[in-house]
């Protein structure tokens, strides 16, 4: 009969109305700035990069390859080599910059990155006042230290670190074996440098 | 002055002559005036404050949300940051509207709605106007409307608001018939247009249990067909196309800001509260308590109560239905309400001759009979219209 | 004379002038709803409550509504006439209204009725109205109500005529 | 004023295509006498963004329609061209914003197509997962937006939020954003699924049918939805198919055709599942189907969830970085919540596409509009186009 499906649809509002008093599960707003959401560890907002030793200019994890910089879709990044006093490039950035206003938040920056030196923040309140300047973060911005990196994503970071002090282990081992190879035969030439994907030797990751 | 305390009513009726005697006798009829179109307008307009915080809140529990409620505790203020918000919008006028029937829009919405609230009897002798044709005098200041519909939507000089504005009069021009229709068959029974003596009327007990019109068949069929019809009038979902922002955009107020617009809504709101007086009035007992044992209780409280129930049913519906188009809402107009409504009037005129009879169960066929006459035809209408329009539920097959 | 029946008198006759001298269709319209409604404010003036809400029910709720629709559905209502309509025939339309309102209201002036003393007005209920129109003016009622259907029915007819053929 | 166009010429007769089309010349000047010629769009509450449509109306019966889009063109295509394999994955998630997930997947099965990739089990598994659950937001929204168009204040679309957003929640565990995911990769999945993952949306998915039921108790037998919905916009078979239409649009218009069964990719050979078809092709019809597709979205899930196996979930062998196929084409294609999303793409051999290009379901499904339009009543037209649950970022790209 005509009005029944009515009926039956006020019927339903009626049990949601009074559902959204009784029914936490039912009311799932977030009154935002009093409760802030519990992010999953896997979220993700913006670049960071990583430093060790709490020096965030000396113990940034990068060393300039720019890898990201070229794999970036949206060409967010940018990067200029630290040169030293002769000019000859060294394996730290003196400019990194990334524009979040630009910046996707894909990720693929990090996936790509060989240092394990970016990773992805989870602070989502960056408004700011400006569209221009104010959006863009430099270096001393954008480095953060491991244990925030710990703290925002445990687990992820756990995972870094073990593959990053196995690699360690294995640059030691492989340059002892190059140290010894280097005894053995009188014409040591200056063997080139292995590309390795290795972070500088000395790093040290904190407990 | 002594104030001679018989009933609330009473007291707020004295307090009113004693303050209209301390005038010079010159400016009593004036001040008297001004004083019930005052208290009119302040407690509307409160009203009206509080309803679109309870209809927000209310749509927003329906919805599973909070619902404002970030301004004053539990939003309370919300209301006065909407009205400071409308008041210090930029009032856009479009290039090519006329500047002049564009103000005047929103005023000749208002100002009917305003004025049919006046004819409202709130309690025994608390109308502002309580006149002899009272009915009539509603219905004739609720035509008015229709011309600010128009006058806002060809000053716009937008073809959404044109649109809008053919809707809102068709609309209105075609549910003022079932409107009217079925108010009749109270007027029939009642022998008066006046509504406070409608009003009175239905303040008898019948064991205890209320004498309204609602409860005989005629008068809950009339009730029902007058507030499909009012929905309708008052511009509320789902009859809600003059505006239908899902396809007009704002309909004939497309083009108004501000405060404008905030008249405008107010005008829509305050045909509500009136349309809804009227239906308590005709229907509902007017100010009458639902039970012998409540009467203690004033009058005017459950006219409010009834007038807070009638809105509870207009946010309700405007939170469930979807919108109908505007063809079917014709067909609705003149297919199903106006014969209903006509065979209502049939039906009121039954009991009306059958109200000498004493047999028993008298009462129970008198109510059976009334009832099918309209209930029948009620299915036959919906079933005939559902089987030409092929509409019904599906069951739907699979793929093998 | 009272204020209000100046007040109302002037805005009659301001709102009538400017339905016949506004150029654009839809001032024409409001100004003869409005008219209409000082027409019928005129007539709560004197006391007769039932004709003055019928006046506004039928003349500004339905006769005003229509017209207005109508304007709705005709095109360039809202520009000024590309040929300005009065042309020369407006000085024998203004002869024909002051002739026409000469002799009317000669034929007022001279009747016996205004010489006669003024009797109290007789105070109309409407049910009194309801009452005599159901009674003693039944006949004329009905038949007037016959024409109305008739019309409904031949207006119905024509439309559905219409609808066939496209 | 009303501006009713000044030209006196007689409409132009829509011109019958041997496929039944109405083609519609280029309408400046050609509106007849006593027709309103109304732009709808691109700001307009209900075209579901910038999408335009020129509409003739008589009275309120449309005459003619023009789809006017593009406004949200973003180059992509172009731009996938010139970047490397991996990088076009995140602008894929652009394209129907609403499902990112199986965009990545049709993206990614191109690619796998062209290099000759396999990605391991469990990768397979999580992309059933992932896709259906998006299939099963993309269609609670569609109805709620639908329903909105029909001026329900909101209602069906705050509870089909209110669900959604619970498998938001997990599709940012599992991927790190809400919508934009980029998750899937050539040869698998980014990462493995976080601790707990399943159980969460063994829960969520346990609870869905409540909500469905709730759908269906407000929606599908309320008297006023079937007047709008049905008889509205039908969309015939033969119409259908020529317009190679796909997706629920298709299946309302009773054709039988799924990807999922047609095209076995992936896995969802393994899975137990069928496909409603509706008989009509009207608006209510396309709205059941996609209710009914989402019980048997549930009924995957059910399955996909019992048994996901260990593994890994990224195929070791690919490289991340300086991806190049051998040079060929390929087309990837899936059955996305909205209808067939197809990427083509020709490889030469660099770490560029050659050639990037994309087969979007909402672009395609809106080449019938104006035939389900016409004679219909403008506020059918907001229906009509809401039943074909368009995304303008896929529309215009």
């Amino acid at each position: 009969m005509l009005g029944s499906g009515i009926i039956k649809g006020l019927l339903e509002t009626a049990r949601n109305f009074f559902g959204s008093f009784r029914q936490p599960e039912r009311l799932v707003t977030i009154e935002y700035p009093e409760q802030q959401r519990t992010v999953p560890e896997n979220n993700r907002s913006f670049p960071f990069l990583v430093f060790d030793r709490n020096d965030p200019v000396k113990g940034l994890r990068c060393v300039s390859c720019k890898i990201c910089e070229k794999e970036c879709p949206p060409q967010c990044i940018y990067i200029e080599t630290e040169k030293d006093s002769r000019g000859k490039p060294i394996k730290h950035p003196k400019v990194f910059d990334i524009d979040i206003s630009v910046c996707m938040s894909c990720q693929i920056c990090v996936e790509v990155c060989p240092f394990d030196s970016i990773k992805m923040d989870q602070t989502y309140e960056l408004s700011q006042f400006s569209r221009y300047d104010a959006l863009i973060l430099h270096k001393i911005d954008l480095a953060k230290s491991n244990e925030y990196y710990h703290q925002i994503k445990p687990t992820e970071a756990g995972l870094v670190d073990e593959q990053l002090a196995a690699e360690r282990e294995a640059q030691i081992a492989k340059a002892k074996a190059a140290a010894a190879i280097k005894v053995a035969p009188a014409t040591a030439s200056p063997t080139p440098k292995p590309p390795s994907p290795a972070p500088p030797a000395k790093t040290e990751v904190p407990a | 002055m002594i104030l001679l305390y018989s009933s609330p009513e009473a007291l707020l009726i004295q307090l009113k002559s004693w303050t209209v005697s301390l005038a010079p006798a010159a400016w009593q009829p004036v001040l008297s005036s001004a004083i019930s179109a005052l208290v009119i307008l302040l407690l509307f307009a409160g009203i009206f404050a509080l309803t679109t915080l309870v209809e927000r809140k209310g749509l927003g529990r329906i919805q599973n949300r909070p619902g404002p409620n970030r301004v004053g505790p539990c939003g309370l203020f919300q209301p006065i940051a909407d009205g400071v918000k409308s008041l210090i919008k930029e009032d856009i006028v479009p290039a090519a509207a006329d500047r002049a029937v564009h103000f005047l829009a929103p005023l000749v919405v208002l100002a009917p709605a305003a004025l049919a609230l006046a004819l409202i009897p709130l309690g025994p002798g608390l109308a502002a106007v309580d006149m002899d044709a009272g009915l009539l005098c509603f219905f004739a200041v609720g035509t008015a409307s229709e011309l600010g519909a128009f006058m806002a939507g060809w000053a716009s000089h937008n073809k959404y608001t044109i649109l809008g504005a053919m809707r809102a009069i068709a609309q209105m021009i075609s549910f003022e018939l079932p409107l009217v229709l079925s108010t009749l068959t109270v007027v029939m029974l009642s022998g008066t247009l006046s509504l406070s003596s409608i009003a009175q009327q239905q303040g008898s007990y019948w064991f205890g249990l209320p004498a309204w019109n609602v409860f005989t068949p005629w008068g809950l069929a009339g009730f029902i067909i007058f507030l499909i019809a009012a929905t309708a009038e008052s511009n509320r979902s789902p009859f809600d196309l003059p505006e239908g922002e899902s396809e007009l955009i704002g309909g004939f107020m497309t083009e108004y800001s501000g405060f404008k617009y905030a008249v405008f809504f107010m005008g829509e709101y305050f045909g509500m509260f009136a349309i809804s007086g009227l239906t308590i009035t005709l229907f509902l007992g007017g100010w009458n308590a639902p039970f012998s044992f409540l009467v203690w209780i004033p009058s005017f409280i459950w006219f409010l109560i009834k007038l807070g129930l009638m809105l509870a049913w207009f946010i309700w519906v405007r939170g469930t239905l979807p919108r109908v188009r505007v063809d079917q809402l014709m067909n609705f107009c003149w297919k199903m309400l106006l014969p209903l409504s006509l065979l209502n009037i049939l039906a009121a005129i039954f009991w009306h001759f059958t109200a000498s009879w004493q047999f028993p169960g008298a009462w129970g066929l008198r109510w059976a009979i009334g009832f099918g006459m309209i209930a029948l035809p009620f299915i036959g209408i919906s079933q005939s219209g559902a089987r030409q329009k092929k509409w019904g539920p599906r069951i739907y097959r699979y793929a093998d | 004379m009272s204020a209000v029946f100046i007040f109302l008198a002037g805005l009659l006759l301001a709102s009538s002038l400017a339905a016949v001298m506004f150029r654009r269709l839809v001032y024409t319209a409001l100004s003869l709803a409005v008219a209409f409604a000082s027409l019928a404010a005129l007539y709560l003036h004197l006391g007769a409550e039932f004709a003055g809400f019928a006046q506004v029910m039928v003349y500004v709720g339905a006769v005003a509504i229509l017209i207005v629709f109508a304007l709705l559905l005709t095109r360039n209502a809202g520009s000024d006439p590309e040929h300005p309509g009065h042309g020369g025939s407006w000085i024998t339309g203004a002869a024909i209204a002051v002739l026409v309102f000469g002799c009317l209201a000669f034929n007022i002036v001279t009747s016996s009725a205004c010489a006669r003393p003024m009797p109290n007005p007789p105070s109309i209920t409407t049910r009194q109205i309801g009452e005599s129109l159901m009674t003693r003016y039944v006949l004329p009622l009905e038949v007037l109500g016959l024409l109305l259907t008739a019309a409904a029915l031949g207006a119905a007819t024509l439309a559905l005529e219409d609808k066939r053929k496209s | 004023m009303v501006d009713f166009a000044s030209a006196n010429e007689p409409v132009v007769s829509p011109l019958e295509m041997p496929t039944g089309f109405h083609f519609t010349p280029s309408s400046e000047g050609t509106v007849g006498e006593g027709l309103l010629e109304v732009s709808m769009g691109p700001q307009h509450p209900s075209t579901h963004g910038v999408f335009r449509m020129d509409l003739v109306l008589d009275g309120e019966t449309v005459v003619r329609l023009k789809p006017v889009f593009g406004y949200l063109h973003r180059n992509h295509e172009k731009i996938a061209e010139t970047i490397t394999y991996l990088a076009s994955i995140p602008y894929t998630d652009r394209l129907d914003y609403f499902c990112s997930l199986t965009n990545n997947w049709a993206y990614v099965l191109a690619v796998e197509k062209l290099a000759g990739i396999t990605p391991p089990e469990r990768a397979e598994y999580i992309r059933v997962i992932a896709a259906e659950l998006t299939r099963l937001q993309n269609h609670a929204c569609m109805m709620g937006f639908l329903t909105q168009d029909l001026g329900a204040m909101g209602t069906p679309l705050m509870y089909a939020f209110r669900e959604r957003e619970k498998i938001l929640d997990l599709v940012e565990a599992l991927t790190g954003a809400r919508m934009m995911c980029n998750y899937f990769r050539f040869g698998g999945c980014r990462t493995d699924l976080p601790a707990g993952w399943l159980e969460q949306t063994r829960q969520v998915v346990a609870h869905f049918p409540h909500f469905l039921d709730e759908f269906e108790s407000l929606l599908i037998t309320n008297e006023i939805l079937m007047a709008r919905t049905q008889g509205v916009g039908v969309l015939p078979r033969e119409l259908a198919i020529n317009a190679s239409a796909t997706g629920p649009v298709l299946r309302g218009s009773g054709v039988d055709y799924d990807l999922r069964k047609v095209d076995h990719y992936g896995i969802y050979d393994r899975f137990e599942f069928r496909v409603p078809l509706g008989d009509h092709g009207d608006c209510y019809d396309r709205f059941m189907i996609r209710l009914l597709e989402m019980r048997e979205s549930i009924k995957i899930l059910n399955a996909a969830l019992k048994d996901v196996p260990e593994g890994p979930v990224m195929d070791p062998k690919i490289k991340i970085r300086n991806f190049k196929p051998k040079s060929g084409e390929a087309y990837g294609r899936i059955e996305g919540p909205k209808g067939e999303l197809g990427f083509y793409l020709i490889s030469d051999g660099s770490t560029n596409p050659y050639r990037y290009r994309i087969r979007p379901p909402s672009l395609i499904n809106l080449t019938a509009l104006e035939d389900m339009c016409i004679g219909q009543k403008i506020a059918d037209v907001v229906v009509i186009l809401g039943s074909i649950d368009i995304v303008l970022g896929e529309v215009d790209r």
